[in-house]
């Protein structure tokens, strides 16, 4: 057999990112036979070893890791996930070096665009897949048409790569047509204890929509002071904070109702090219072995191994360059959806399928996720309508 | 009407600011001691009484104890720790309470792990009080102001009229000769954390009912603590009060301008503040 | 012990010929992980220079780290500097924002002094977020065509960085030994003891902390700019990060021994080695790290050098003797 | 037993320094004792050492028989041993009246209140509000005095009393002592000026590097012999 | 002849406390002055205000003919005026050499040569020479006022402003201070002023003698004449002085 390929994986293992995380070992631990079988390169047979670091949520030790990883384990194939502080610095490092890098849960644009992409150009060695913000815009309107309202819409957005990526996006959707009507309260720096100042502008305009970008604390004291001052919106379709039951678990009643982008879920009807299962079956293996209830960064970190394999089983030798073309040339059906990097809006970026979900309560868990819009993803069925608060 | 929401609001939020502000400028007052784990003291109480919340205790009870544990863990840690690192250097200090810091935020993160939390006080969490139509204002914040009142003052008096006052700040001032006049200076240094740590538990409870919290929220609301001291001028905890509704009122309006500026408002007041009065509005030195 | 003192600096000036020589002899890695060790340690002297002699404690620094990087970035997006050229510029930048700081925060001392550093770069934190182009509150990537204009060959490029992060280490650690030896350095750690007796012996405090304090800054954000080739992206939260550019840098100076020049130094051998060993395991080893400066704060509080210094041995030797 | 303070072969170091070897002494309940000795003989060491500043643990230093060396500051001041520093040493943001009400904080049952102590001192009785910066260095040592006297002490141990006091406070303070020591307690002094000194005291004991080099009756102390022990052999 | 040092007018209020009352006072080229008054009585607030640690509420100091009172205490210094503090401000984490040298450095702002040479020979002269690599925070109180002495008189002073240095002494210490004192008066020309409690010390070097009460100067004169004066008898030296 040959020497093992050498898989580098930078994720956010502790820090507040840790909750995109939590699949990680889960995830490994199931694919360990089928690493240690490894791939066929030029006939010989390669194992595959996955060195994992932790980024500790903070894009200076991104940056640091995934250089060691380059210079000290010499991998031979780098991916990352976890939000854009995560995936950003990586794949910076991994151009800069030129070593073939792979990377998911950032939205695209903010990806690609953070980190000054040309779409003309794009990158020599970086791909990414993953949802775009003209696919969440399409979803929240498509949300806030179900039902009946009287199409105000309060927005507010977190000062973060997410929130200002997602804020420019939105914003066209809603004012292109000119069907609502945004009052935008703007960006506020994370970790605000405040926001009197929002609610009030929201208030006096009798927003009855309420969308933004928020990491959870903040959404939570959101939520909490929304409820003290009346502030009682009918839709409430929140980015990022409400993507962990966790944090929709621990606003209790308040949680239920709310609605924001699904990435992913056991309802989406795709299946794994690496173990044969389904979403379904994957959420259901998580829960057994962990106990604790699936997220969707669960599904993406499965199918960024599933790319990830399937480049090096296609590669032709055992080169950065190899690598690279085999990446490129990926077109593969994972369990989060088809990845084909020849086909994204722009180079080196493939997009996946994003449907709307509402927060509801739950069987197993306090709270479980509905899908309740697909116009943007006809393939995921819708399984419940949406509720208003 | 708006504004005057905005002013009521940023006050209340003073109120909570000031409270989180008692234990770092009593804990500052007595022995010098910036705590830089103030922060996550204020967390660690939350996650104390959120543990206990899922084991069935009431939220009073948990609160309760949630304080208590906390303020016996401040007495030890400054009997074990904190006395030796006392002085007129304030980096010991710094430097201790800085690695506890990181070290509580980790432990918190090993058991807790990141996920954002948040106690839930029940009905009156988000119950209102209506001023006006169009202008309520929260019962919890309420709460928390009126707290914040009685402790600072209350504090305050304690410290100016009381034979307990009194030698908390002999011991502040040179705890040898202190020691020299029968007093157990290093069981007072205990006694003001352990009354330092409580008030902060309590400070972070209210913070926790109204905003989630994560390990790592602490430094957050240690800075704005500290502002908060600053402003109203260390020694005096009046001027906590009065500087955490300054901090309050800077930050609601200036989000009423740009909610991007909310935290910035609050740091350039801050600057302002020694910009012109370096020692605090209501120091000491000012008054006589 | 000055036979001892003499070989020990021998050796030292071995081991510097030695790191500049570095992209020579060690591997990639090997340099990256010496070039981080450069910059916190430089990093590491440069606030013990303000702590340890000039008596004010920063927990301020990340903010002449941020200002650095960010002029850096600045440079290089919106001018056709050479990026090299950029780090001398960077500290010029820093030293001249550093002066109106520097008229703020010396209205205090002490504990004020400290907090009111960090309040400081937390507002310029959440200034640089308002700056859309300098990639706002979510950062940006140091363009590749910058990269570039470096070199265009990979392993030139590592090289001329790491050197530049070398240059600006060796001029650190020069200029604060020079420092300590002349007049001025007498005059520093006069004032960190007693400012009263320092002024009416005739040293001109004012002017002399300015100069301490923008200098540092000036370097400081030279270092900045350096990290910033090193890293590639930057975002306000990690260029201004207490974590990274001070709480760490603390523990350095503090594990090696703060108010000496050798104290950064073996501080730094010590972080580069449990961060090596233990960065893997996450939560933990930061509780480890924050556990090994609280236990040396509180067992051994004048730090490694501060042991083994009074035992007769001096690298750098900084006092006056009759 | 020995009613009042005594001191068996005390030792004590800085460093590697000894600035005390086998110091013995007695202060009896309503005796004076002077203690003098050149600068740097080690006359503040061993009042230090006695109120439980420096190490003193394992050693003989004991209050009517009880041992208390190797206790706390604070427990030492409880049983009756007080120290005024060299130095004044006052709280700075305490009143006059509060640094003397922390006196009391001993906690010991006795004749001085704060009455009594403006009776000794009653330049004080309009500073009473002030703190102590506000006070001119005769002021503060008054109330240093003041303070210690506001405990009850057992022994009150003075170190260089008169220093930067003006000769007429000096007067003062000396023309005090009487009614202060009436009440039965013992004191050790450390005063620079050896007339003076021996004026004040019942018996006095030199002190030459560290260790005891002449001790006796001071009334009938020989000045010469004196300072021959002051200063060894050679002076 | 014009003074060395003249303050005219002189002022100083804590809040409605005047600790310094309209002083005037000429103080020639070359005299020993000495200052007495009871505690409190604003002596060492004078030495605060001739070398600018403290400002005035009023009045001016001048220097040689020129008006320094906006100058700062380290240009003052620079100028020639040096003095001791009643408490001693010690570098303390410094040796006795390193305090003195700077002292020499920057006060008389001698090059490093001569500045060290001066630092030996002003060690010397006041004894401390042998513990010149001591720090200076672990020096006995007396050795501390020493090197206030020591570090005022490497400043290389025109006036020198001596506060209670003779305190706490015995005989023999204080008969060498008085002669080392004199020489610095009598040899260097250097213009001494000496506020101190121990009379005696005080008699055997100033020319003059100036008595301070509440801020004010009471009294201005022959030393011994002074001393002899029922005003002083009654606020100072106390009745039963013998
Ligand atoms: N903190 C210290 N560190 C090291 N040595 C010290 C310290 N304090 C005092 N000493 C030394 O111990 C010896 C005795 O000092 P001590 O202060 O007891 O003398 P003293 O008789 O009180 O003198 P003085 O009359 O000057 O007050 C001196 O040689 C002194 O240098
Ligand atoms: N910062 C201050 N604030 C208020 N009062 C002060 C201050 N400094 C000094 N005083 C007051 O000024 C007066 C004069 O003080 P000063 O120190 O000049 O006295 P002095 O004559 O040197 O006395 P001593 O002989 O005791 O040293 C005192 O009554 C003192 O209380
Ligand atoms: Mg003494
Ligand atoms: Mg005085």
């Amino acid at each position: 057999a040959g020497r093992a390929i050498r898989i580098g994986l930078v994720t956010p293992a502790s820090g507040p990112l840790a909750p995109f995380a939590a699949a990680d070992s889960f995830v490994l631990d199931q694919l360990k036979d089928i690493l240690a079988a490894g791939v066929q390169i030029a006939g010989e047979t390669h194992p595959i070893e996955v060195i994992v670091k932790d980024s500790q949520s903070n894009p200076s030790r991104a940056a640091e890791v995934a250089a060691e990883l380059i210079d000290g384990d010499e991998v031979d194939l780098i991916i990352a996930a976890g939000t854009a502080d995560t995936t950003n610095p990586t794949a910076d490092q991994a151009e800069a070096a030129g070593v073939p890098c792979i990377t998911t849960d950032t939205p695209w644009q903010a990806h690609f665009f953070g980190r000054r992409g040309e779409p003309e150009t794009g990158f020599d060695w970086t791909y990414h897949f993953f949802w775009g913000l003209g696919q969440i815009s399409d979803v929240y309107v498509g949300i806030w048409n179900l039902k009946d309202t009287n199409r105000k819409i309060g927005a507010l957005w977190s000062n973060d790569p997410d929130g200002v990526a997602i804020q420019g996006g939105v914003t066209e959707a809603v004012t292109k047509d000119g069907k609502f009507t945004l009052v935008d309260a703007g960006l506020f720096a994370p970790g605000s204890t405040d926001f009197s100042a929002q609610i009030a502008q929201f208030k006096e305009a009798g927003v009855e929509i309420l969308t933004g970008l928020m990491i959870p604390p903040d959404f939570s004291t959101f939520w909490t002071q929304a409820a003290q001052q009346g502030f009682q919106p009918k839709i409430a379709t929140v980015a990022k904070a409400l993507l962990f039951p966790q944090t929709i678990d621990a606003l209790g009643d308040r949680g239920t109702g709310l609605t924001t982008e699904l990435w992913w879920s056991p309802f989406h009807p795709f299946t794994s090219s690496l173990t044969g299962q389904s979403a379904a079956d994957l959420c259901a293996a998580f829960e057994a072995a962990t106990g604790t209830q699936w997220t969707p960064p669960l599904g993406f970190k499965h199918a960024l191994m599933e790319v990830a394999i399937d480049a090096l089983r296609r590669s032709a030798a055992l080169e950065p360059e190899a690598i690279r073309d085999a990446i490129k040339a990926t077109n593969l059906a994972t369990i989060a959806g088809p990845v084909n990097f020849s086909a994204g809006p722009v180079p080196n970026i493939s997009e996946t399928p994003l449907v709307g979900g509402q927060w509801i309560k739950g069987t197993a868990f306090p709270h479980d996720q509905s899908v309740i819009f697909n116009a943007t993803a006809p393939e995921i069925p819708v399984n419940a309508e949406l509720q208003l608060l | 009407m708006i504004w005057l929401d905005t002013l009521i609001q940023g006050l209340l939020v003073g109120g909570v600011y000031a409270l989180a502000a008692v234990g770092l400028a009593l804990a500052f007052g007595v022995m010098r001691l910036v705590n830089m784990a103030h922060g996550d003291v204020m967390v660690t109480a939350a996650y104390v009484a959120f543990a206990l919340m899922g084991h069935a205790f009431g939220l009073m009870p948990a609160m309760l104890t949630a304080i208590l544990v906390m303020a016996a863990a401040g007495y030890g840690l400054q009997r074990l720790m904190l006395n030796r690192t006392l002085g007129a250097d304030p980096l010991p200090s710094l430097l201790v309470t800085f690695g506890l810091s990181m070290v509580v935020q980790n432990v918190l993160l090993l058991i807790w792990t990141a996920d954002s939390r948040k106690l839930s006080p029940g009905p009156i969490g988000e119950a209102s009080l209506t001023l006006a139509p169009g202008l309520q204002v929260g019962v919890l914040p309420l709460i928390t102001f009126a707290l914040a009142v009685i402790g600072l003052v209350g504090l305050q008096q304690v410290f100016d009229r009381t034979r307990i006052g009194r030698i908390l700040r002999a011991v502040s001032n040179d705890p040898e000769i202190a020691g020299g006049m029968g007093i157990d200076n290093r069981h007072i240094y205990a006694l003001a954390i352990a009354l330092a740590f409580g008030f902060a538990a309590l400070a972070g409870l209210f913070l926790a009912m109204r905003s989630g919290f994560s390990p790592q929220a602490g430094s957050g609301y240690l800075i704005l603590a500290f502002e908060v001291v600053v402003i109203g001028g260390l020694g005096r905890f009046e001027g906590a009060l009065i500087g955490g509704m300054i901090l309050g009122l800077a930050q609601a309006l200036a989000a009423r301008i740009d909610p991007q500026w909310q935290l910035l408002g609050g740091h350039v007041v801050f600057l302002a503040v020694l910009l012109v009065r370096p020692n605090g509005l209501f120091s000491r030195g000012a008054r006589g | 012990m000055t036979g001892l003192n003499l070989t020990l600096r021998a050796l030292l000036v071995a081991a510097l010929i030695a790191l500049a020589a570095a992209p020579i002899w060690a591997g990639n890695n090997l340099t990256r992980i010496l070039s981080e060790g450069l910059v916190l340690c430089a990093l590491a002297i440069l606030w013990n220079l303000l702590a340890g002699y000039a008596g004010r404690v920063s927990v301020g620094q990340q903010a002449f780290v941020g200002i650095g990087a960010y002029a850096m970035l600045a440079f290089s997006l919106h001018t056709a500097m050479p990026p090299l050229l950029s780090v001398p510029l960077a500290a010029v930048v820093g030293a001249i924002i550093s002066l109106p700081i520097a008229l703020l925060v010396f209205r205090l001392r002490g504990h004020y002094f400290a907090i009111a550093t960090w309040a400081v770069a937390e507002i310029l934190r959440l200034v640089v977020m308002q700056i859309p182009a300098l990639g706002g509150g979510s950062g940006t990537s140091l363009p590749g065509s910058v990269l570039k204009s470096i070199s265009a060959d990979r392993g030139l490029r590592a090289d001329l960085i790491y050197w530049t992060v070398f240059a600006v280490f060796a001029a650190t650690l020069v200029g604060a030994l020079l420092l300590m030896r002349s007049r001025w350095g007498l005059a520093l750690r006069a004032m960190r003891d007693s400012e009263l007796a320092a002024e009416s012996l005739g040293i001109r405090l004012t002017p002399l902390r300015l100069a301490v304090y923008c200098g540092t800054a000036g370097m400081t954000a030279a270092i900045g700019a350096t990290v910033l080739m090193q890293k590639l992206r930057i975002s306000p939260d990690a260029a201004f990060s207490v974590q990274d550019w001070t709480a760490f840098i603390l523990f350095i100076a503090v594990i090696g021994g703060v108010g000496t020049l050798e104290g950064p130094i073996l501080g730094t051998l010590v972080f580069l080695l449990l961060r090596e060993t233990l960065a893997d395991y996450g939560p933990v080893y930061l509780i480890l790290l924050g556990s090994v400066g609280v236990a040396t704060m509180l067992l051994a509080p004048r730090g490694l050098w501060g042991w083994l210094g009074p035992r007769g041995l001096s690298l750098l030797p900084d006092k006056h003797n009759p | 037993m020995i009613e009042g303070l005594s001191v068996t072969s005390l030792t004590a170091h800085y460093g590697a320094m000894r600035a005390l070897s086998g110091v013995s002494l007695t202060v009896h309940h309503g005796e004076v004792v002077s203690l003098i000795g050149a600068n740097g003989a080690g006359k503040s060491t061993l009042l230090r050492s006695i109120a439980g500043y420096q190490r003193a643990r394992g050693q003989d230093i004991r209050l009517n028989g009880e041992i208390v060396a190797g206790l706390a500051p604070h427990a030492i001041a409880r049983k009756g041993v007080v120290l005024v520093p060299e130095g004044r040493r006052l709280f700075p943001d305490l009143t006059v009246t509060e640094n003397l009400k922390i006196g009391a904080e001993t906690r010991r049952a006795g004749d001085w209140t704060l009455d009594r102590v403006l009776q000794v001192f009653p330049a004080l009785t309009e500073r009473l509000s002030h703190r102590p910066g506000q006070l001119s260095g005769g002021q503060q040592q008054m109330v240093a005095i003041g303070r210690a006297l506001m405990s009850n002490p057992q022994i009150l141990m003075l170190d260089e009393v008169s220093l930067g006091l003006a000769p007429k406070v000096i007067e003062e303070l000396y023309a005090a002592l009487p009614a202060i020591l009436s009440t039965g307690l013992g004191a050790l002094i450390v005063e620079q000026d050896i007339g003076r000194a021996l004026k004040a005291s019942d018996r006095f004991v030199t002190l030459r590097e560290g260790t005891v080099v002449l001790e006796g009756a001071s009334a009938t102390a020989d000045r010469h012999a004196i300072t021959t022990a002051y200063f060894g052999a050679a002076a | 002849m014009q003074g060395l040092v003249e303050l005219v007018g002189l002022s100083r209020s804590y809040g409605a406390l005047k600790v310094t009352d309209n002083v005037t006072l000429g103080i020639p080229r070359g005299e020993a002055l000495g200052i007495v008054g009871p505690n409190g009585a604003g002596k060492t607030t004078l030495f605060n205000l001739i070398t600018g640690t403290v400002a005035p509420s009023s009045g001016r100091v001048i220097w040689r003919g020129q008006d320094i009172t906006a100058l700062s205490a380290a240009s003052r210094c620079r100028a020639g005026i040096a003095r001791s503090f009643q408490v001693p401000q010690p570098f303390a984490g410094m040796t006795v050499y390193e305090n003195v040298l700077t002292a020499a450095i920057f006060g008389a702002g001698l090059t490093a040569r001569a500045a060290r040479a001066r630092t030996r020979d002003v060690l010397e002269a006041t004894e401390l020479a042998d513990r010149a690599s001591r720090l200076a925070g672990a020096l006995p109180l007396l050795d501390r006022k020493r090197m206030e002495l020591s570090r005022a008189l490497a400043t290389n002073p025109d006036l020198l402003l001596l506060d209670e240095i003779a305190g706490g002494l015995t005989d023999q210490e204080c008969t060498a201070l008085i002669a080392l004192i004199r020489s610095i008066n009598r040899d260097h020309g250097v213009t001494v002023v000496w506020i101190e409690h121990v009379v005696h010390a005080l008699l055997a070097v100033v020319t003059r003698l100036v008595v301070l009460d509440q801020g004010r100067v009471v009294m201005d004169g022959d030393p011994h004449t002074v001393m002899a004066s029922d005003l002083v008898r009654r606020l100072y030296t106390g009745l039963s002085d013998d």
